[in-house]
């Protein structure tokens, strides 16, 4: 990021939730690079950019729209670079329908079942018809690790093959070059203005400010976070960087890309190796019933020997997996055991969970530092899940919220429960802290640091890794001798760790376990290119292979600086195989050239025959960059010496989505679930394909045009503060964070307060279908009232660290409480960046009366479970 | 005894992102106790509110509009066009390819990080009259808690607000022990003056104090003084060829009123805007004065008895 | 404190030294005089890495008498060269802080108070529950025959701040157990 | 709304702190103004052979000096590190110079009223050899005591003045004959309590001297000062605090002239001077603790002063610098 000469910030705020990350912004800064930020609110980030630029919540893909607009309308996007490495090129299936011609859908659309068939989305076959996945199914990566934006991760989905038609001139009409063209023509600058209520002169400098900072010499950066994920259509936000990215050449080269700036210690870890429903470790999916019910299907189903790039052997990387867990067990005859894997049926987030935990059918939860009573939206139907269970684990630092809602809760306060009628057993375990215990975290660029214990934990303490490795241990011993097959899988798992000086499991050990190792002599592997799907390679997760290669934890190299190369590759280890730039291979030309002097990275050197330069090449290091192999080829082989995006199946930038995504191929603008904006690109309000959970625990608020809006006329959005910690549970217990922002507020704009008689410092209430809290009030022209489409829109900024308890240093009421949970339908991710409320002055009410307030206005504006949930908007009923 | 160079601290302001990890860095280092009774201050983001005998970093927030923007660098200008002494533009200016003032003139959020000033003539050193205060190796100021009997004259003695006698730690103190919002938690060195050291631990140990050590985007440098005021005045120049006239210096000149400060800031506008003395002045400088005026009235005392028993029947 | 000598006396150091004004050294403490950094008597430093964002700075974490004296930055990180955010920066007051919960809690059911629980007895409750849910959730195969073999009676949620080989046993040990409902923060 | 930080202030916040201290500092103030005067009214008497306001000014000056000494350690924030105001010997700390001057006053002090005592007790002290040596050391004692007794009445002016509080720093040129006069008129105003009106003389006479002394010093310190810095003086309870002072003074002045050979006249004179003195001591303090608490009383004489020097050429000396 230090070598950017632009960078955007959007959809996050980078000083504040990353301030050492924010070192790296500073010193462009000062090396004289320009900063934007564009945010609904000014925040700490703002202050010291070159420029901020207000935005309307929800509103961002209307002006990255905008800006892939000018940069195509005015052709200064980055050409050899488009033609070269992105599908720009590429024909696109005569069946496909844009929005265009389908009043803001997408060809494939079932208004039923709400959710789209992509068949016609599929680029054209040169022997006819279309290139479609082997199976018709994804995998696991591109459905929903990028949960959490992780744009990078493992590469796209799978097609059946990598041979496809080009038109390099990008003239004819089917070329995704025309396609995008026609579709972004809408996304005016005016209509920027009148959706983001962003000046046609803020706009201009933006897009100025962008082709000036792109092309051969120099390189724009983007930097987003939970403001673009946590929406309705989430992955269409970070898509719609990525396309103006791609078109712009900023992807692969020193000083671009697409930053996620997550927010948890391990958070890209915990994706990698997946604590998440849908995925096993390194993007390999969860089967599903009916789509992976034998070993074959499922294999398939991940990627075609015959597409391009290193999915193509995915089996490979199944086989090591279900060796590593199953080992003598899992053999060629029986498929590897793999039908000791359970199977999905559909979704099974954690907010479907939580619907199924309030109807009764989930016995048992375990919350591991975690604290979803403050944290997950609509925290109230978080906590009368919570008291539906038969059990609860808690493991945490500090006694939270989610393990007090029984006795000090919110729902306790108002009389909806009693402790004495809850029957869920709760038991509280105290964790250890990061010092007492070692272990690796993957940071936000992918990078493994080991963490040395420094002690041992105090008291009954223990970590995540001694608890869960002993309870696997007792069921076990509970299980032994069964003859049931259910306990197959649990009896035959590979569970012998060689325990440390305190006889707890070597995390060591674990981690040799998961870089993999040859059966025989448990030789470590160096590079996944080592294993083999013959079961005499084992490894937990591909990706990973490599961190402890010559049986040296390569996670915790820490030479002072990482050795000071320009790529400080001697601290830590990035996976994949240690490299540092993602598809690296494009910062240099088609011919192997860099594209400048000033931003070389990778090139092809033609004597030694190999890519050269600072890092690992993302590519197969000997391949001439002229190397056009037959296109019938797949995996590694397959690829051309141009096709630096070796984790797609052709090789390509995807400025277009043949597959992949379930809501479209193209980003496409739609309001936010709940909106006072009607909106104004397409008659479709809101996204067709988002993903609802209507119960009368989780109602939405009427959008623009329906009756009722008006009871929620404001646009409320939800952030964290540097000086918290998401839910609180590592913040709110310090006393020293704690007086930095000791309660929960709001901010406002002064002409919201002159509105509502808000008073600087004094108390409000917010409102929303679900919930009513109250917060101290800020009245700052940080935040500003926007004109849209004529009309001014109020945003409320609310921080959401606070919680109800007694334990924490501070507490407050929750800002999560007042969400609804709408989910993203590739990533499962709920809306907490936009949605509807009201805003009093005063404190809440206390006891019953609290819920009676939120059920007034609920009444007033009319709400049923079913308001909001319709998928098509219907023009006749909203009366144009 | 070998002098080591004087140390101090630059804060670059004009680059602070208002994160406060200097103020939890140095709590953390220094086992200060929570300050305040956790009450939101509707003060911007600042909830510390000032300098104390708990809080030894101190982040002004400062929201402001056009107008007052418009003010600081008409101020800025004047400052310039004073004459002040000044190095000229630095020989190696950074290439920027546009040096267009940065365009938002519409609103701005200043953010600083307040210390002690560790004075070259520093009046809380000076009225101390136990000792408990002394100049160190470093040139900084220090305070002994193991000395201090906790008479508070230093504290009247800080033209910036720095020292406070410690009590009891909070706002609206109240009695009951613990760490909770209207708890009291336990308050250690209580009845002694307290200010920032310095960290004048780490620095016998070679070590950056801790506040510089931890700031993210190093708005707080550290290093040799004469160091420090050279890099204010590089950067100062910088900004302002950057058309940012409201950027200045605070305590780099050794002729103000404290003899320069150990602690140099770059302001964005007026000092007081941030709570600092505009043209501060260590009280002793005018001690030779008071001591002649109080010699004259103690004599004149000393004349009148004489009258009285002299003229007295 | 060393027995007291005439000679410490600062007025007759005032005289003696230097220091006529007595604002230097003739005014330290023997006490002033022993200050040493506690990073520099700490018995060991451990190198570690942040457990809150995803940044991933490094922290050095010095060990005094096996107990936690002080973390801060790793000027060695190319990540983060030595410095830390607030968060960061309270490292310390996260392991040593006096509200930290060290020891087991349990909550019978209707119970309005905690109980204490030894640790065994804790895990062992927890295994048998844990069992007593995935017989009690258990599919073997869904409407069409097809099979499930899963449990819906277990979910878990958790692991954003848990280290890889931590995520990997939960992971491991749920799914063999046959519980598919496992997510965490990525997806919050 | 977050009111946008004014031209002159961070939100209204103080910049420098008021002192820690209560009553207790006025009221040693008070107290050591009386010790002062009446230790050189002992003096005289000792000298001129007024053996009733020697006995009673060196009594009350004991008194007195014992009072203010423990309002002074009940102030400090350790009082149990008092003995530290001996340390050291620091000429830049009035406070320092004036635990020294204090410890030189009371150390005569204690001997004269050792001596004074043992007569009163017909000295039946149990002495023993010591009477002697008593009564010769005596008369030295008194006047070194002497010595320091305008010092101890002075310094006190040094003392506030010497800080970075606004209104005492603004008068550091006159606060030192306010206080003179000040604990003059009330030393003698105690001396005509005590003493009988035909020893009194020299104390009546000083005691006028000393409201003169007090009405024109106190209005050519408030002429002097900044007209802000100057402020606090005359309003709020620091302003009614120093007109009751002015008040009382030239009425005790008065009551000398007019009455103050009748005992009952000098008793009623000599406490409404001590009252005099007693409430400029408050008012002065009160009045500079009130410039702590608004920022206006730091900056504005700070900025008119900035600019008075700007605007005569002098533009080296500010602390905000352009590089």
């Amino acid at each position: 990021m230090a070598n950017a000469d632009c960078i955007i910030l959007m959809g996050g705020n980078m000083a504040e939730a990353h301030p050492v990350g924010f070192q790296w912004v500073s010193e462009a800064l000062a090396k004289g690079a320009k900063m934007i930020h564009v945010d609904p609110r000014f925040t700490r980030t703002s202050a010291v950019a070159t420029k901020h630029v207000s935005i309307r919540a929800g509103s961002d893909v209307v002006f990255l729209g905008g800006l892939i607009n000018h940069m195509i309308s005015n052709e200064l996007y980055f050409h050899d670079y488009v033609v070269a490495f992105t599908n720009a090129a590429t024909l696109v299936s005569e069946d496909f329908r844009d929005t265009e011609d389908l009043g803001g859908l997408f060809s494939g659309f079932d208004p039923e079942t709400g959710k789209y068939d992509p068949s016609t989305w599929a680029y054209a076959d040169p022997a006819g018809g279309t290139v479609t996945g082997p199976s018709g199914e994804e995998h696991g990566a591109s459905a929903s690790a990028r949960a959490a934006g992780h744009e990078y991760g493992s590469g796209g989905p799978p097609l059946e093959h990598a041979s496809v038609l080009r038109d390099e001139t990008l003239q004819h009409p089917r070329t995704v070059f025309q396609v995008l063209k026609r579709h972004f023509s809408r996304y005016t600058p005016e209509m920027v203005r009148d959706m983001c209520g962003i000046s046609i002169d803020d706009f201009e400098y933006v897009a100025r400010t962008i082709a000036e900072s792109s092309g051969r010499e120099r390189t724009t950066c983007f930097g987003y976070a939970t403001g673009w994920t946590q929406h309705t259509l989430g992955a269409q936000f970070i898509r719609t960087a990525a396309v103006l990215q791609l078109l712009m050449g900023n992807v692969g080269r020193p000083g671009s890309g697409i930053m996620a700036l997550r927010g948890h210690a391990s958070i890209q870890g915990s994706t990698d190796i997946p604590t998440l429903f849908n995925l096993l470790p390194g993007y390999l999916p969860m089967p599903s019933v009916g789509r992976h019910d034998s070993y074959r299907e499922y294999v398939d189903s991940i990627g075609s020997k015959q597409q391009k790039g290193y999915w193509a052997y995915a089996e490979t990387y199944v086989v090591n997996l279900l060796k590593a867990w199953w080992g003598e067990a899992a053999t060629a005859e029986n498929d590897w055991a793999y039908d000791y894997l359970p199977r999905l049926s559909g979704a099974h987030g954690t907010y479907q969970t939580t619907a199924d935990m309030r109807d009764g059918k989930v016995e048992g939860y375990f919350v591991l530092g975690q604290n979803p009573a403050v944290g997950s939206a609509n925290g109230r139907q978080q906590r009368l899940a919570m008291a539906q269970l038969k059990w609860l684990v808690v493991r945490d630092l500090n006694m939270i919220e989610s393990a007090t809602w029984w006795k000090d809760g919110p729902e306790i306060e108002s009389g909806e429960l009693r402790t004495e009628d809850i029957a869920t057993e709760v038991f509280f375990m105290p964790a250890a802290t990061h010092v007492e215990k070692a272990g690796s975290f993957t940071q936000t660029q992918r990078m493994l640091q080991w963490r040395h214990q420094a002690v041992q934990p105090p008291g009954q303490a223990q970590s995540e890794l001694d608890f869960f490795h002993e309870l696997g241990v007792r069921i076990r011993a509970r299980l032994a001798g069964s003859t049931d097959p259910r306990d197959r899988p649990l009896l035959d798992l590979t569970w012998d760790y060689p325990p440390d000086a305190h006889g707890n499991p070597d995390p060591e050990a674990v981690l040799a376990e998961i870089n993999g190792y040859v059966v025989d002599d448990r030789a470590p592997l160096s590079a996944y290119t080592e294993m083999k799907a013959d079961g005499t390679t084992a490894g937990g997760c591909w990706i990973y292979t490599g961190v402890y290669a010559d049986g040296r934890n390569q996670a915790a190299r820490r030479v002072p600086q990482g050795g000071g190369g320009v790529t400080q590759s001697e601290w830590g280890w990035v996976w994949p195989a240690d490299r540092r730039i993602l598809y690296n291979r494009a910062s240099a030309d088609r011919d192997g050239k860099p594209w400048s002097e000033r931003k070389a990275y990778m090139s092809w050197d033609d004597a030694q025959g190999r890519w050269v330069g600072p890092d690992n090449v993302d590519f197969p290091v000997d391949k001439h960059p002229h190397a056009r192999p037959d296109p019938s080829l797949g995996g590694a082989e397959g690829l051309a010496g141009d096709d630096p995006f070796v984790m797609q199946a052709d090789g390509k930038g995807w400025l277009y989505t043949p597959k992949g995504l379930v809501d479209g191929p193209l980003p496409a603008h739609y309001e936010a679930a709940e909106s006072p904006v009607r909106n104004a690109l397409y008659a479709q309000q809101q996204a067709p394909a988002r993903v609802l959970l209507a119960r009368s625990d989780n109602m939405e608020a009427p959008s623009a045009g329906e009756p009722g809006a008006d009871v929620y006329p404001y646009v409320f959005t939800t952030y964290r503060l540097t000086e918290h910690h998401t839910a609180g549970g590592m913040s709110r217990w310090s006393p020293y964070l704690a007086e930095l922002q000791p309660e929960m507020f709001c901010e406002v704009s002064p002409e919201l307060a002159a509105e509502r008689g808000l008073v600087n410092g004094g108390w409000a209430t917010i409102v929303s279908p679900r919930a009513a809290i109250e917060a101290r009030v800020l009245v700052t022209d940080r935040i500003r009232s926007l004109t849209i489409n004529g009309r001014e829109v109020q945003q409320v900024g609310l921080p959401y660290h606070w919680g109800v308890g007694s334990d924490a240093v501070v507490t407050g009421d929750a800002a999560n409480d007042l969400l609804g949970v709408m989910m993203d339908p590739n990533t499962q991710i709920q809306e907490s960046k936009v949605a509807s409320c009201d805003v009093i002055a005063g404190r809440r009410p206390r006891g019953a009366d609290l819920q009676r307030l939120v059920a007034s206005y609920q009444q007033r504006a009319g709400t049923t479970p079913e308001t909001g949930t319709r998928a098509v908007t219907d023009p006749e009923k909203e009366g144009f | 005894m070998e002098q080591p160079p004087r140390k101090g601290f630059f804060t670059d302001t004009s680059i602070c992102i208002g994160c406060k990890a200097c103020e939890v860095a140095c709590k953390e280092w220094n086992h200060n106790p929570r300050d305040g009774d956790l009450e939101l201050t509707g003060m911007s983001y600042d909830n510390t509110v000032s300098l104390g005998a708990s809080t030894w970093r101190h982040v002004a927030f400062v929201e402001q509009g056009r107008d007052a923007i418009a003010a600081a660098r008409t101020s800025g200008r004047a400052l310039v066009s004073l004459g002040m002494p000044s190095v000229g533009a630095p020989a190696s200016a950074v290439p920027a390819p546009d040096v267009a003032p940065p365009d938002t003139p519409e609103f701005r959020w200043l953010m600083a990080s307040d210390v002690c000033k560790h004075c070259t003539h520093a009046g809380c050193l000076d009225v101390c009259p136990t000792g408990a205060l002394f100049r160190t190796e470093f040139g900084t100021v220090v305070i002994q808690p193991d000395v201090c009997n906790g008479c508070g004259t230093c504290v009247a003695g800080c033209p910036f607000g720095v020292v406070e006698r410690r009590s009891d730690g909070t706002a609206a103190p109240t009695y009951r022990e613990g760490h909770r919002k209207g708890e009291q938690p336990p308050v250690p060195k209580r009845g002694v003056a307290q200010k920032c050291t310095l960290c004048y631990d780490r620095l016998l140990d070679d070590e950056t104090p801790a506040c510089a050590k931890t700031c993210p985007t190093t708005s707080i440098k550290f290093g040799d003084h004469t160091s420090m005021v050279a890099s204010a005045r590089e950067r100062v120049a910088e900004l302002h060829a950057q058309g940012m006239t409201e950027a200045r210096l605070y305590g780099a000149n050794e002729l103000d009123g404290v003899g320069g400060t150990g602690s140099v800031f770059l302001l964005l506008d007026e000092p007081e805007v941030y709570g600092l003395p505009p043209d501060p002045r260590v009280c002793t400088a005018d001690l030779p004065t008071m001591y002649k005026r109080a010699g004259v009235a103690m004599a004149g005392m000393v004349a009148a008895a004489a009258v009285a028993f002299w003229k007295g029947r | 404190m060393a027995a007291w000598s005439p000679l410490e006396w600062p007025v007759l150091r005032q005289v003696l030294t230097g220091d006529r004004t007595g604002r230097g050294a003739a005014v330290q403490s023997a006490r002033t005089r022993q200050i040493e950094s506690r990073n520099a008597t700490a018995d060991r430093v451990v190198q570690s890495v942040c457990p809150f964002c995803a940044v991933g700075c490094g922290q050095k974490v010095y060990v005094k008498d096996d107990k936690v004296v002080q973390i801060e930055g790793d000027p060695d990180s190319p990540i983060s060269r030595g410095r830390l955010c607030p968060k960061g920066s309270s490292s310390e007051q996260l392991v040593n802080n006096p509200l930290r919960q060290t020891k087991i809690r349990y909550r019978a059911p209707h119970a309005t108070e905690w109980t204490d629980l030894d640790r065994d007895t804790a895990i062992d409750m927890i295994a048998d529950r844990f069992l007593a849910a995935r017989r009690h959730g258990w599919q073997d195969h869904d409407e069409h025959g097809r099979p499930l073999r899963r449990t819906m009676g277990i979910a878990s949620l958790g692991g954003a701040t848990l280290d890889n080989e931590e995520n990997y046993l939960i992971k491991k040990l749920f799914t063999a157990a046959g519980a598919i409902q496992i997510e965490n923060q990525a997806r919050i | 709304m977050v009111p946008e930080a004014e031209f002159t202030s961070y939100y209204d916040k103080p910049i420098v702190k008021a002192p820690p201290w209560g009553h207790e500092i006025p009221a040693y103030l008070f107290l050591g103004g009386i010790a002062g005067g009446s230790g050189l009214l002992a003096a005289g008497a000792q000298l001129t052979g007024r053996t009733l306001l020697r006995r009673n000014a060196r009594l009350s000056a004991m008194a007195a000096v014992g009072l203010g000494g423990v309002a002074l350690v009940a102030d400090l924030g350790k009082p149990s590190r008092f003995y530290n105001m001996l340390r050291t010997f620091k000429v830049t700390s009035p406070m320092s110079v004036g635990s020294w001057i204090l410890t030189a006053f009371a150390g005569g002090l204690t001997v004269t009223v050792g001596a004074e005592v043992d007569r009163l007790a017909g000295a039946r002290l149990p002495l023993g050899p010591l009477r002697p040596v008593l009564r010769a050391l005596e008369g030295p004692a008194g006047i070194e005591a002497a010595v320091f007794a305008a010092p101890l009445a002075g310094y006190t002016a040094v003392l506030l003045a010497d800080t970075a509080v606004p209104t005492w720093n603004a008068t550091h040129r006159d606060l030192p004959f306010v206080f003179v006069s000040s604990a003059s008129l009330a030393s003698a105003g105690l001396a005509m309590v005590t003493t009988p009106v035909s020893e009194a003389g020299p104390a009546r006479v000083l005691a006028v001297l000393g409201v003169v002394g007090d009405v024109v010093a106190m209005k050519a310190m408030e002429r002097r000062m900044d007209p802000v810095a100057a402020e606090p003086l005359h309003h709020g309870s620091a302003g009614t605090m120093l007109r009751w002072s002015e008040r009382l003074a030239v009425a005790g002045a008065v009551g000398v002239l007019a009455g103050g050979r009748r005992r009952p006249v000098a008793v009623v004179a000599g406490l409404a001077l001590m009252g005099a003195s007693a409430l400029t001591r408050f008012g002065v303090f009160e009045a500079g603790i009130h410039s702590t608490k608004d920022p206006r009383y730091v900056i504005e004489p700070q900025r008119r002063r900035l600019a008075a020097r700007r605007a005569a050429g002098e533009t080296g000396d500010s602390i905000t610098t352009a590089g």
